[in-house]
């Protein structure tokens, strides 16, 4: 325990550690990522024009809520970084710095073109696909993705939550 | 024995009021989602019911990050102000005849006392945290509990007087004589201060400006994850409860009702806790926010004359009647 | 009064500067020289009513020809709402390697940052501009993107993207997959 | 963003006795990737320095390497609350150039979209901006309304946000006999769901305290700091590019332009309501005026231009070729620029177009109101407080789209 | 125009807080009244004919492969440059597609291809359900794009003989479209069968008109 959070402390930006738990419960392993994957809280970080459609599947149409997801302004208290629109290069950086504020597990969804690839804008200031720089774990395609695709999204998230093992925090 | 029973009480109690809590956020959720012509929750468990127990799993095995810059021994303890003071307000309440854990004299002063003492929880949080954002929730949070804190204070001398006692359980039955047996109508001025003074010391909407998501990012909780994050969640919630529970004792004639319940005594009182909780929420899902400074304007420049009017006009009915 | 009478007035007060008036699909246009560009502005801006700065911009003429065409010139687009009329001014920038010109901040506030833009992308610079700092590409970005030697992909990384690829690539050992792999195969052995 | 990580101690520090504080661009109330310097005494704000930038695509780079077709994709990432509103606007501004002729049903349906565009706009400032100051219920009403509109954006010409709906000379869909049916009855319905938001917000005490007289903007001022738009006609000045320079079949219809007087923000909120009840009306109009006849105009060009002038091909020399006809030996490509504003929801968006004769714009100028009024936040953000300069990004209405290009 | 501002609060107003209650009658009202969500894996949105989804090539019921020609016109539109086609002469010196891919990760579905291909062999399906884990499954060869084509075929219910309104657009005489794009269509897809604005509609016409809008309704 002690340890961790001298290890936490010390590393400046990305705050992150991930105990290499190797001894597995199994049950217990399903019941953490049953309520992983029950409450998936984004971070509220819209870039461009897919943070349009991220703000429709939050509203009554679609309700996030009803899969547990709400949006959460601090990046402390999210799970999720949903990268909704184009990566730009001055934004890079921040996006990052976003990613790294979270607590493990963290986990990112690329929503869109620009976002999985950079899309149309293959210029100069555009950063050609959020996996130059980030961990993604799930890429919806579309220019923007259908709210719904975002919900699929997500829920293909959840199926990849549900296969963890051992993904535990500091209390293992 | 005596010990192990009050220990055993306290369990009990703490058990019941945390699930409360939990569920209270899935009643919010839900409510709140409805009256936004949406569903709320509905996939985990049956229509949701498991959504609370999710969260906490979650929560607690979240990372728990502590900021490099922060000043770690508040950091850690911040936290664990706002809950225990939160719990401990708890041990005067009395639910029903006899319900109470600690039956004290004071008991009015005492959940005074500990939401105050809340406040520095809030604030060592916004401190220590050591970032702006917190640091100006902090802040804010520090001027509006303590603005409110007159006010809500003085609107209940109103109740004192007319019932001549701080002890919680007296003040329950001294309502038998009034109006429909409960202190809301000889009292309506001193309830309106009270209720606005409750909404600005639970920070809810329309006084959310402590933690006011589209100003603050999530106010002096910026930097909290995880299970400190949840604690001072629940303290929120249990806050929320705390002083729905002192409005129901002091305007709303506690556990008396139409009719008594066999078997259940506090079921009136937890019925009008419920009902102040939804009036919580409703308001949540229909008002804006306040400006800090046009918050301080009311509490000083509204509130407190009109709690003032209040005692004046409750001291005249004392003297003649 | 029309957009032609305006121009001709604007004419009849600065002769010199006035290279030529042009009319393309409807529109007028004058094209100046850049000495007296703030004159003429406050001379429209208080004669003619021409009180809404539609646009400011400029163009790289690299690789385009023209009679009067400097390498780079300035777009003002102006127009009266009350009179319901427009005009647009081309002041042609003299200098090529270090182009400069006057701004009309003291005019509308509003040029502020479109000159800032201008300056950005293309790399005209306006005297007496009161924040004359890159707007839209980061500080310490290499070139200015608009200018047609710069090509669609930029000419050089910016530093600071290198920066983060190399951070992105010492943090990705502490990732949840990486980490993961690594002990399986520790285990294997 | 939360700038943990990086902080001093954020006490006074020598003699300076301000507090300094980077909003954004991660912050729920930027609306999208706005960063604002904020310079701090207890909660005023002493200066204000916004920064943009950081959704820089390099629009005006792209569109020079691309031919004028291809380039209506890129207009409806600027603004992607309108994107209609952007293509009928790059349209028009590039047939001006082009010198290409519309047909009269073209008209009508750009401004039906158009119409619809600042409806979406509008309900999403409305849903933001109430949601910036607190009221999150409105922020779910109005998209409720918004949802309706989107999917007939999606029935009409099958996408919802980025709609690449017009093309040179025309349009790509007609309406159906179904589209125009649900548009009625939503133009029906639409005024009392108005009347439903104004229920929660119009005459609330809490919302007059946070809007009445703030941020008031007289007219000089409005104009000397380029404003467009409602934040423009707020404070009374009457300049609406729609009545001002007409375009499409704006000058058919009948309309008016609300305007306000005292300029605050609660002014440039009664505004945007009353506008989109006058769109309101527009759309009725539409649905009354809709004429007969082909979507496109006689002398549209295909998708696929030449790129350099070609002489008139008949459409039914080679069926290979598709759409391409009557690019006739007038010179299109002609050299030359053309400036052409739109009334977009955020204001005056206009195109400024340099041809050298050949298929792709040599230069293309992108005057984006939300650029200026983002300016003009470093103005109208000193000495107000820090939820009131929420609340004035609320009411300038900025996309950062539109504003970074 | 002048703004209509609506009258100022008296003071009755004032201390019952009139526009308060009003504002919690609505929301109390709206907790009773049915939400409107759709729950999405359950109740699928409602899709249109014509809707930039998932990319396909269809699937020509004769030869069973695909009807492109190679003509390169999708790749010289594609704004985003995703398309990417490589032709071979054959041995009778006929151009014959070797290769067709499409990064759907960098499209902008902007429909750009459909519309300018000349014999309807490429289709964006109604399908947007497809996320994935990897860049690499979302890179559609010319097989993945015709099992598209198969998938959505199947999933929609649509015929062979299905017409999308990017093939053919609806408004558009129908002299001025090739030879192969002139398919049949719905009749208010044609000129013929448009909408009309309804002041500007005959006396007959609108009879029929009420007619065709009670089948749509």
């Amino acid at each position: 325990m002690g340890k961790i959070n001298e290890d936490l402390v010390h590393i400046t930006d990305g705050i992150k550690y991930i105990p290499g738990a190797s001894a597995l419960v199994a049950p217990l392993n399903k019941v953490i990522n049953w309520g992983r994957a029950g409450s998936i809280w984004p971070a509220t970080f819209g870039l461009a024009c897919c943070a349009i459609e991220m703000m429709v599947a939050g509203s009554a149409t679609n309700d996030l809520d009803r899969f547990g997801i709400i949006f959460r302004a601090s990046p402390r208290q999210a799970d999720c970084l949903i990268l909704a629109g184009t990566i730009t290069k001055k934004m890079a950086p921040v996006v990052r710095r976003v990613y790294d504020q979270m607590p493990e597990p963290r986990y990112v969804l690329a929503m869109g073109s620009c976002a999985c690839t950079g899309g149309v804008f293959d210029t100069y200031s555009v950063v050609q696909g959020a996996n130059e720089f980030l961990p993604v774990d799930v890429y919806i395609p579309g220019c923007p993705p259908r709210p719904e695709a975002l919900l699929e999204g997500l829920m293909k998230l959840q199926e990849k939550i549900m296969q963890e093992q051992g993904r535990w925090s500091q209390f293992a | 024995m005596q010990i192990l029973i009050i220990l055993l009480q306290i369990v009990i109690l703490l058990a019941i009021v945390l699930l409360h809590v939990a569920y209270t956020t899935y009643f919010e959720r839900k409510v709140i989602g409805h009256m936004q012509v949406r569903l709320g929750p509905m996939t985990v468990g049956w229509h949701g019911l498991l959504q609370p127990i999710a969260d906490g799993i979650k929560s607690f095995f979240k990372e728990d990050i502590i900021p490099e810059q922060a000043d770690k021994p508040l950091f850690l303890l911040a936290p664990v102000i706002c809950l225990v003071t939160m719990l401990a307000s708890l041990a005067v309440l009395p639910f029903a005849k006899g319900w109470v854990l600690a039956d004290i004299n004071i008991g009015l002063l005492f959940i005074f006392a500990m939401s105050s003492l809340a406040s520095y929880g809030i604030i060592l949080a916004g401190w220590a945290s050591n970032s702006k954002y917190t640091f100006l929730g902090g802040m804010r949070s520090m001027a509006q509990v303590i603005s409110y804190e007159i006010p809500m204070g003085m609107s209940l001398i109103g109740v004192m007087m007319l019932s001549g006692s701080l002890n919680l359980t007296e003040i329950v039955n001294s309502q038998g004589g009034s109006l429909f047996s409960i202190y809301l109508f000889p009292q309506i001025i001193g309830f309106f201060v009270f209720f606005v003074a409750m909404l600005a010391e639970t920070n809810r909407v329309p006084f959310d400006l402590p933690e006011a998501e589209t100003e603050l990012v999530s106010g002096y909780i910026t930097e909290y994850s995880g299970m400190r994050y949840a604690m001072f969640f629940m303290a929120e919630y249990i806050g929320m409860m705390v002083m729905a529970s002192i409005g129901t004792v002091c305007f709303l004639g506690g556990w008396n009702g139409p009719f008594p319940i066999p078997f259940f005594p506090p079921f009136w009182f937890i019925l009008k806790v419920y009902g102040f909780l939804f009036l919580f929420i409703w308001i949540r899902a229909t008002l804006p926010r306040y400006r800090y400074d046009q918050l301080m304007e009311l509490g000083w420049k509204l509130l407190i004359p009109l709690a003032l009017l209040n005692i004046f006009l409750t001291g005249l009915f004392k003297a003649f009647f | 009064m029309e957009s032609i009478r305006i121009a001709e007035d604007l004419e009849k007060h600065f002769p010199d500067s006035i290279l030529e008036i042009q009319v393309h699909r409807g529109q007028f246009s004058a094209i100046v020289a850049q000495e007296f560009i703030l004159e003429m502005c406050q001379f429209l801006k208080e004669k003619h009513k021409m009180n809404h700065l539609n646009c400011l911009t400029g163009v790289d003429n690299l690789t385009r020809k023209g009679k009067h065409f400097e390498r780079f010139e300035v777009i003002y687009q102006l127009y009266s709402i009350e009179h319901r009329v427009g005009l647009r001014l081309k002041a042609q920038v003299k200098d090529s390697d270090n182009p400069c010109i006057d701004s009309i901040t003291s005019l509308w506030t509003g040029a502020d940052w479109l000159e800032r833009e201008a300056f950005d992308l293309l790399g005209i610079s306006f005297n007496n501009h009161p924040n004359l700092k890159r707007v839209l590409t980061p500080d310490d970005w290499e070139g200015h993107p608009l200018q047609k030697t710069y090509k669609l992909k930029g000419n050089t990384e910016w530093s600071g993207f290198t920066d983060l690829k190399e951070k992105f690539k010492q943090l990705s050992q502490f990732d949840f997959q990486n980490t993961h792999v690594q002990e399986g195969t520790q285990a294997n052995d | 963003m939360t700038e943990t990580t990086t902080l001093s101690v954020p006490v006074t520090q020598g003699d300076e006795d301000k507090y300094k504080l980077r909003m954004g661009p991660q912050h729920p109330a930027t609306h999208g990737v706005l960063r604002v310097d904020l310079e701090l005494d207890g909660e005023t704000i002493l200066d204000c320095y916004p920064q943009v930038g950081y959704l820089h695509r390099g629009f005006e780079k792209l569109a020079e390497n691309r031919t004028y077709a291809q380039n209506l994709v890129l207009t409806d990432r600027l603004d992607y609350m309108a994107a209609m509103a952007n293509n009928v606007g790059y349209c028009e501004a590039v047939e001006k150039l082009l010198d290409i002729n519309v047909s009269e049903r073209a008209k009508f349906l750009r401004v039906m979209v158009c119409e619809m565009a600042r409806l979406t706009s509008h309900l999403l400032w409305l849903a933001t901006h109430a949601l910036d100051i607190g009221a999150m219920t409105v922020f779910l009403y109005a998209f409720r309304e918004r949802e309706t509109l989107m999917e007939l954006f999606a029935e009409l010409c099958g996408s919802r946000l980025t709609n690449t709906y017009t093309r040179l000379g025309g349009v790509r869909q007609d309406v159906t006999h179904e589209i125009m049916m649900k548009l009625d009855r939503f133009v029906n319905e639409f005024p009392a769901c108005i009347a439903e938001y104004e229920t929660l917000i119009d005459t609330n005490r809490i919302w007059l305290k946070r809007t009445v007289g703030i941020a008031p903007v007289s007219a000089e001022m409005g104009l000397d700091l380029c404003l467009t738009g409602a934040s423009l006609r707020g404070s009374g000045v009457d300049y609406d590019v729609r009545k001002h320079m007409p375009y499409a079949a704006y000058d058919q219809l009948d309309f008016e332009v609300p305007l306000g007087e005292t300029g605050d923000i609660y002014a440039r909120y009664r505004i945007r309501m009353e506008e989109m009840l006058q769109s309101n009306i527009i759309l009725r109009q539409c649905i009354e005026k809709m004429p007969p006849g082909s979507i496109v105009g006689d002398d549209a060009p295909d998708l696929i231009m030449p790129t350099i002038p070609q002489k008139k091909v008949t459409p039914d020399t080679s069926a290979h070729q598709g759409l391409i006809k009557l690019i006739d030996d007038r010179n299109v490509y002609m050299e030359g620029d053309v400036y052409v504003a739109t009334e977009v929801p955020k204001g005056e968006l206009g195109f400024y177009f340099v041809s050298d004769s050949k298929g792709k714009p040599y230069r293309m100028h992108i005057r984006s109101p939300s650029f200026i009024h983002i300016g003009a936040l470093q103005t109208l953000g000193k000495g107000v407080m820090v939820a009131d300069l929420i609340a004035i990004i609320g009411t300038l209405d900025v996309v950062l789209g539109e504003c970074d290009r | 125009m002048n703004v209509q501002y609506k009258p100022k609060r008296n003071l009755l107003g004032t201390i019952f807080q009139v526009e308060i209650l009003q504002g919690m009658a609505l929301t109390l009202r709206k907790l009773f009244s049915p939400p409107i969500t759709r729950q999405y894996p359950e109740e699928k949105p409602p899709m249109y004919p014509g809707f930039r989804g998932q990319h396909a090539l269809v699937r020509d019921p004769l030869t069973q492969e695909s009807k492109c020609i190679g003509c390169m016109r999708c790749a010289t539109i594609c704004p985003s440059r995703c398309i990417h086609i490589r032709c071979e002469k054959d041995t009778r010196g006929k151009e014959v597609l070797q290769s067709y891919s499409i990064e759907a990760l960098r499209c902008v579905f902007c429909g750009f291809c459909v519309e300018v291909c000349p014999v309807g062999a490429i289709t964006m399906t109604e399908v947007f359900e497809y996320a994935s884990y990897d860049r690499e499954s979302l890179y559609f060869n010319k097989d993945a794009l015709l099992k598209n084509w198969d998938k959505f075929l199947d999933e929609s219910g649509h015929g062979e003989d299905y017409v999308n309104p990017f093939w053919r657009p609806r408004g558009l005489p129908e002299a001025e479209l090739p030879a192969a794009q002139r398919m049949k269509v719905p009749e208010d897809w044609t000129i013929a069968g448009q909408f009309i604005g309804t002041n500007l509609r005959s006396p007959k016409q609108k009879i029929t008109d009420t007619h065709t809008e009670e089948d749509h309704a």
